[in-house]
């Protein structure tokens, strides 16, 4: 359950849009079910009023949208960043990716977001309606006449489960309470595959990815692929490809994702979020982050503007390439 | 009809298995369903449905043409298609049998592409009725019935039986082979599960999804209807509501080289990808809003236009599960649909 | 000779100013290594893209090696270090995978140093035979 | 596509040896492009060289592939060759079959076989190839000295003296750096003024040389040949081409007890100063946190004593636009602070004081007029403890030290301790010291002296703490050696602290895009072949700008440091490597990375209109390279995610061709 409210964002951004602070608004929209929600782009108050919406599926990370959302921009748009949205808002500052000065950032609290596969999993399939009870879920299905009572703790999305931050690293306006960067376990299931040895990993790893069907949502949904053109779509690249054509394929493309958007990902998760087949992708980018707070100091990539990512960055110290498997040895 | 208890349905899984490759819905790591061959010990899958559609069967994601083989500066061209063997899909729902429909008049109307055509002659379909419809289900809208699924064999599951009836000769053949595992009976048990299934699909939220304002002739009316703006203004442009669905039948043909040879082999495309059709003078769709545009008018409009009015889309509700941003084909028809 | 001995394939890439220049030693000096080894030159091992690794592991290669100029002797004065960085991490992703850490590797060779050039390949050439053919990361259409 | 050439060569029996030369030229004609092969025993002989221009001419061809020797012999002369036969150099691959294949591999077989493999890898990359020409720049005939230390004056003279215009910024008001606070200079014990002033002398009537002081650098634009340098003329109120030095207004002005930067603070200027009797150039200053009538708009006397009428009160800071093609960073060093060395009682005693304090208080334009007199109460002090090493090689004390050798403390506390005890040989003399340093010509001998001669007492070990207690100084110290503890009764305590670069360094870095090491010194281009140079172009580093140094050794880089600029203003036109990163800025996301690796600041970015897809226009940020700048390492072109970034020469799909080739 949020603990900010529908209303308190509608008229937050109500009152933004009237005293002409920006001109539209990015927000999550009224979807067919009560967990499908689009992020939408208001531009009246009346059309906050009937398609606004805020519960506990609002998952999407806005920040990748005002690269192109800003671009071509009258006034400011005002957008709402839950914590780990701030970091890829961050980010994409630091790469210069929109300009500042057409957003205007409200932070808004998060409580973590439930994952309708969870909840389903609990509820079953033909979802009537989610109603939202203090921390509780109320499901009604098409098939029991009965609401299910679920414990939304129960149903968390696994990023919301593992969450780096309660705290905002940017925003112009912040609503409700400030958080804390929290101390999650967010990289104990990338070291439990490092404890694994190296033919149950690769086993795991080629059953996860088999899986792939190349849509290419993971890299799209992500804040960090932001490039004009993505070397995998472009033909003169000589590596472009449209299709897991074998097992080869889906490797490189996954390995070369998480190797471009290492340094730079803030772990947000959405590319997990937006897989259809449920590859944990975000373990990809956790073994990058992991292994280069290990390696070369703590790092968060969108903490700061301007900060310098471990990959373009050197000490004359750095451990040897080859002695990045010994590390682990010696931890076991 | 034929029945037979569900405690014997591996060996029945075991019998056709014997003849033909057999694909079933089975459970994944991630839990989801996805057809695997069926080999001794496959569990069937009690999910409703599998998340990549049946279409791989006959149009898979990616197919090799032929390969020019290179050998210094001469070039050979191979055929490299291979003898197919008989295989049968079983457990497809109503939705995505009736996607077959979609694709043969792509696929096998003149010129008939004989790549599809050659895995159309051996595939085998045993459909299977859907009893537990999810919120995300809007078959009815194109006519579809699930209680009454086509296919070569219908198949009807209970708790503790299955039924079958055999709807072509192909299926009669597959049934009676399965004559030793399965018992000749009426269609009492059946004819309740529809009749149950019917009055249940009254309950989807989805159940007033209409097709009114659509089909063939209606491209003037809605191609630049202001909605497209809006309903467009979030897709990523990734390719999620087009692999997953069972109509879209788009591909694109690339070659690959080997270093020894070149392959060329087709592969999916999506009309949501800023290369799609793609031309020498340039694209002809220069912008998301175009290209999402496209994906709905093509199963809306133009699909019917060309079909005798059949729409593209099966109503499995695929898409309303996997887009990453929630947007879909149910919501397209809600908002222009009647304008 | 054995005629089905199991010879692998290795991409050795060596930036231009000290491996390269280490492995022509190795030549003037004679020094033998298995021809397994095919050199690739590039202006600074910071060049090497780790889309070059995984291609030349599609294309049937069983082991790829970096070499650069000593850290600290880079002569371009940093590429070198960015290289330790890039590579430490792919490596540590490759493994992550579950490909054969014995596969890749990256050797600082200096213009001086044509016998470590020699013994470097000579060792891991050893090291991949004695693997096998790279399976984790073939690509079954290159075979030929 | 291509017409390509493939020479074989034999190289006498050094390749044909172990090489089927005949059977590579056979088995390479079929490879794709390939119109011509051909095998000779010395493809670089003359006739070798001509067989290529005939080919070439002949077959049309468009790029050639040699199969010989290394690159590294060769490659120049198959260059020239291809050149010669009208084809750009950069269409010709060189495939190394012997120092890599025919040297390496004794058998026949593997030989042949491994040579046709590299010689298809290099068919495939020259198929790749493009003709590349190296781009062209203007020099700017002007340098740019940053820094008017001996460092900065010696590298300006020397290039004046080569007949290029110099300009030297020096932030103070004179020139001259830390040398001219100092007394006399190891090892060989000369009056520092009397070495340095005629050489400030000589800079100030070179006619090649402007000084900017009072001054400092800005803005850098541009690149090597063509820097755009920005120089802040800070306001002194004194016209600088008025004054005569005649010194009238510092004798009248009233405001006098300021404290004396060029003193260290030990005595006091008044608020119109010329830092020290030799200054260059030898005008006034009006400091204006001192000076009443600005601040106050009072006084004024200045102006009335002035028979020149130089006084100028309304003056303003003056902004001066000037070209160069080089720029020379002397900005020199500081002592470190010492407020976190609390164990040495710096800030609680007078009598506590740094080695280059000790330097005034010897000098005899020192505060003390040279007599050695306790600062406190002004007597002569008879035990004097020189600490060594204080925040120099402080590995465990990184916080409030530096982890590096300060290089001259050894040198110069053995000259203090000797020149004390030449001068005053009733003052017993300390020196706590870590390790003695004496590494250059005479200074070991130098030491030794001060030791033996001068009776010197050396200490190994370190001070724990100094504790001021009534008129004495209670030092606690260990002799490692002896291995016990020290209580001494000393009367002044002098501290050799640890130099570090001068805090305008890191600004002006920045400015420059020259890369700097983590203790804020400038990082040479390569550490033993190219020390005087930064790895950004037309930047070169002069003194202890780049690591401690003392005299006689900045005084040879700052002459290095010329030559490199002489060597640079002596060219016309700058001729680049044409191998240089190329962005292609349609694909370009502008994110910095590519800047964030770039060791030469040749990546800039610009803001760009394009035409999108859907016909609109769009403003992006994306990268240029300078070519002039770029030396073609590639790290950019890995750290682009799009592959907006690529290198000529070594193109990614060039690479990638090759490991195909090889790989098939």
């Amino acid at each position: 359950m949020q603990k900010i409210t529908r209303e308190q964002l509608l008229a937050k951004a109500s009152e933004l849009l009237s005293n002409g602070t920006v001109s539209c608004v990015l927000g999550w929209g009224l979807g067919e079910f009560d967990y499908d929600v689009t992020p939408t782009i208001f531009k009246s108050v009346e059309e906050l009023e009937n398609g606004f919406v805020f519960n506990d599926f609002c998952g999407a990370n806005f920040s990748k949208y005002l690269v192109n959302k800003t671009a071509k921009l009258e006034g400011k748009i005002l957008v709402f960043l839950k914590p780990c949205d701030t970091y890829s808002f961050n980010q994409l500052l630091t790469e210069h990716r929109f300009d500042r000065e057409k957003v205007y950032a409200v932070g808004i609290p998060c409580e973590g977001m439930a994952d309708i596969a969870k909840v389903k999993a609990i509820s079953g399939d033909g979802i009537a309606a989610i109603g939202s009870n203090g921390d509780k879920l109320t499901v009604t299905t098409l098939y029991d006449d009965e609401a299910i009572v679920i414990d939304t703790n129960e149903v968390l999305a696994e990023r919301c489960i593992n969450c780096k931050s309660k705290k905002h690293v940017a925003y112009d306006e912040l609503m409700g309470e400030e958080g804390d960067v929290t101390q999650s376990n967010r990289f104990d299931e990338v070291a439990r595959l490092e404890a694994m040895t190296p033919d149950e990993r690769f086993a795991f790893w080629q059953n996860e990815l088999s899986r792939c069907i190349r849509c290419n949502a993971c890299r799209d949904a992500c804040p960090a692929c932001t490039c004009e053109k993505c070397v995998f779509d472009n033909p003169s690249s000589g590596v472009e490809n449209k299709s897991p054509a074998n097992s080869f394929e889906e490797k490189l493309f996954h390995i070369i994702r998480a190797y471009h958007v290492a340094g730079r990902c803030t772990d947000c998760g959405e590319c997990s979020r937006v897989c259809p087949q449920n590859i944990p992708l975000h373990l990809l980018n956790r073994k990058f982050i992991k292994d280069m707070n290990e390696f070369y100091g703590e790092y968060q990539a969108g903490a700061e503007v301007g900060s310098r990512a471990p990959l373009v960055s050197y000490t004359t110290e750095d451990l040897e390439p080859g002695e990045v498997f010994n590390r682990g040895e010696n931890n076991a | 009809m034929r029945k037979c208890s569900l405690e014997k349905i591996n060996l029945l899984f075991a019998e056709i298995a014997k003849n033909a490759e057999l694909y079933l819905p089975t459970q994944q790591t991630d839990g989801s369903a996805a057809y695997k061959k069926w080999e001794e010990g496959s569990v069937w899958s009690n999910a409703l449905n599998t998340v990549r559609s049946p279409k791989d069967f006959f149009f898979p994601q990616t197919e090799n043409l032929m390969k020019f083989k290179t050998e210094g500066k001469s070039i050979e061209v191979v055929d490299t298609r291979n003898a197919l063997d008989d295989f049968v899909i079983f457990g497809v729902r109503a939705c995505d049998v009736k996607s077959f429909d979609v694709l043969d008049r792509v696929f096998l109307t003149e010129p008939v592409d004989s790549f599809y055509a050659l895995r159309r002659s051996h595939g085998v379909i045993i459909s299977l009725a859907c009893q537990r419809p999810s919120e995300t289900c809007f078959c009815k809208t194109f006519g579809i019935d699930p209680a009454a699924p086509a296919g070569d064999i219908s198949a009807w599951k209970t708790e503790t039986e299955i039924f079958f009836e055999a709807n072509t000769q192909k299926g009669k053949e597959l049934l009676e082979k399965l004559s030793a595992l399965t018992e000749e009976c009426d269609d009492t048990v059946v004819s309740e599960q529809k009749e149950k299934i019917n009055k249940f699909m009254d309950k989807l939220p989805l159940k007033n999804v209409t097709t009114d304002g659509f089909g063939g002739g209606k491209t003037k009316e809605l191609f630049d209807l202001p909605e497209w703006d809006e309903l467009s203004q979030a897709c990523l442009g990734c390719g999620t509501c087009t692999f997953v669905c069972p109509t879209c039948q788009c591909y694109d043909i690339k070659d690959f080289n080997t270093g020894n040879s070149v392959i060329r082999f087709r592969c999916w495309d999506s009309c949501m990808y800023s290369d799609f059709t793609k031309m020498a003078h340039g694209n002809n769709r220069l912008s998301q809003k175009e290209r999402f545009r496209q994906r709905f008018m093509h199963k809306l409009v133009y699909y019917p236009e060309n079909n005798d009015g059949m729409f593209s889309c099966v109503g499995c509700g695929r898409c309303l599960a996997k887009c990453p941003i929630s947007m879909n084909i149910v919501k397209v028809m809600k908002k222009i649909g009647g304008k | 000779m054995q005629v089905n001995e199991y010879k692998p394939l290795i991409v050795a890439f060596c930036c231009n100013w000290c491996s390269y220049a280490g492995a022509d030693l190795a030549g003037n000096n004679r020094l033998a290594y298995p021809a397994d080894v095919k050199i690739i030159r590039v202006p600074c091992s910071c060049r090497v893209n780790p889309m070059f690794i995984l291609r030349a592991f599609q294309r049937g290669a069983d082991g790829v090696i970096i070499c650069g100029c000593h850290p600290g002797d880079c002569h371009y004065t940093s590429g070198n270090y960015f290289t330790r960085r890039r590579m430490a991490a792919l490596f540590s992703m490759l493994d992550f995978l579950g490909i054969e850490k014995e596969r890749t590797r990256v050797e600082w060779v200096s213009a001086a140093e044509g016998a470590k050039f020699a013994a470097t390949m000579n060792d891991f050439v050893q090291t991949v035979t004695a693997l096998g053919e790279n399976k984790r990361l073939e690509d079954l259409r290159c075979k030929k | 596509m291509q017409r390509v050439g493939v020479f074989v060569c034999w190289c006498g029996t050094n390749i044909a040896g172990t090489v089927d030369v005949v059977a590579v030229a056979e088995a390479l004609k079929s490879e794709p492009g390939v119109v011509f092969s051909a095998n000779y025993q010395y493809m670089c002989s003359q006739a070798g060289q001509d067989m290529i221009k005939e080919a070439i001419k002949e077959h049309k061809l468009t790029g050639i592939v040699v199969c010989s020797c290394s690159p590294r012999m060769h490659e120049a002369t198959f260059r020239k060759t291809a050149a010669a036969a009208g084809l750009n150099p950069y269409m010709v691959e060189i495939a190394n079959i012997r120092e890599q294949c025919s040297w390496v591999h004794k058998d026949m077989l593997t030989g042949t076989e491994k040579a046709i493999i590299l010689g298809k890898a290099a068919i495939a990359k020259v198929n790749l190839n493009a003709p590349l020409t190296p781009g062209e720049s203007p020099v700017t005939k002007r340098a740019l000295v940053i820094g008017g230390g001996i460092a900065g004056i010696q590298t300006a003279l020397d290039i004046a003296d080569a007949g290029f215009p110099v300009d030297i910024v020096e932030k103070k008001p004179t020139i001259g750096g830390k040398m001219a606070q100092l007394d006399k200079t190891f090892p060989t014990l000369d009056c520092a003024a009397c070495i340095l002033t005629p050489k400030m002398v000589d800079v100030a009537q070179h006619d090649k040389i402007r000084i900017f002081s009072y001054s400092e650098v800005t803005e850098v634009n541009g690149f090597v040949g063509n820097f755009d340098v920005t120089i802040k003329k800070n306001a002194r109120y004194v016209k600088e081409d008025v004054c005569t030095g005649c010194g009238a207004c510092v004798e009248k002005c009233p405001m006098k007890r300021i404290p004396n930067e060029f003193n260290l603070g030990m005595d006091n200027r008044p608020a119109i100063y010329i830092p020290f009797a030799q200054a260059v150039p030898k005008v006034a200053t009006i400091d204006p946190n001192a000076c009443n009538m600005l601040k106050n708009g009072k006084c004024g006397v200045c102006s009335k004593v002035c028979a020149a009428g130089a006084i100028d009160y309304t003056q303003k800071d003056e902004y001066i636009n000037e070209k160069y093609g080089a720029i020379v960073v002397a900005t020199g060093f500081n002592p470190i602070s010492m407020d976190k060395f609390d164990e040495y009682a710096y800030n609680q005693s007078k009598d506590v004081i740094t080695s280059l304090e000790f330097e005034r208080l010897t000098n005899a334009a020192g505060p003390s007029a040279g007599k050695l007199l306790r600062p406190s109460d002004g007597k002569h002090p008879h035990t004097i403890v020189f600490v060594q090493c204080v925040g120099s090689r402080c590995e465990s004390c990184a916080e409030k030290g530096k982890e590096y050798c300060s290089k001259i403390c050894c040198m110069y506390t053995a000259k203090h301790a000797m020149l004390t005890r030449d001068k005053y040989p009733d003052t017993e003399v300390y020196v706590f010291y870590i390790d003695v340093r004496t590494p250059g010509k005479n200074f070991d001998e130098f030491y030794r002296r001060a030791v033996e001669e001068y009776g010197v007492k050396y200490v190994k070990g370190m001070v724990g703490k100094v504790v001021p207690e009534g008129d004495k100084l209670k030092v606690q110290a260990s002799d490692l050696i002896a291995n016990k503890q020290l209580h001494i009764d000393a009367d002044l305590v002098v501290l050799a602290a640890a130099i570090e670069p001068d805090k305008s360094a890191r600004p002006l870095a920045t400015m420059l895009t020259a890369s700097m090491d983590t203790n804020d010194f400038f990082t040479e281009a390569h550490p033993k072949l190219r020390p005087v140079e930064s790895p950004t172009a037309g930047v070169f580093l002069s003194g202890a700008c780049q690591g401690p140094k003392d005299i006689p050794e900045t005084v040879s880089q700052a002459g290095a440091a010329a030559s490199k600029v002489i060597g640079l203003l002596a060219k016309d036109k700058l001729t680049g490597n044409p191998c240089v990163a190329n962005s292609n800025e349609l694909m370009c996301n502008g994110c910095s990375s590519c800047a964030n690796v770039c060791p030469y600041g040749a990546i800039t970015y610009e803001d760009k209109e394009f035409r999108m897809p859907d016909r609109t226009t769009k403003v992006r940020r994306v990268a240029v390279v300078n070519p002039a700048v770029c030396q073609g390492c590639g790290a950019c072109t890995v750290t682009c995610p799009s592959g907006a970034m690529d290198l000529k020469g070594f193109a990614n799909l060039q690479i990638m061709a090759e490991v195909d080739a090889i790989c098939k």
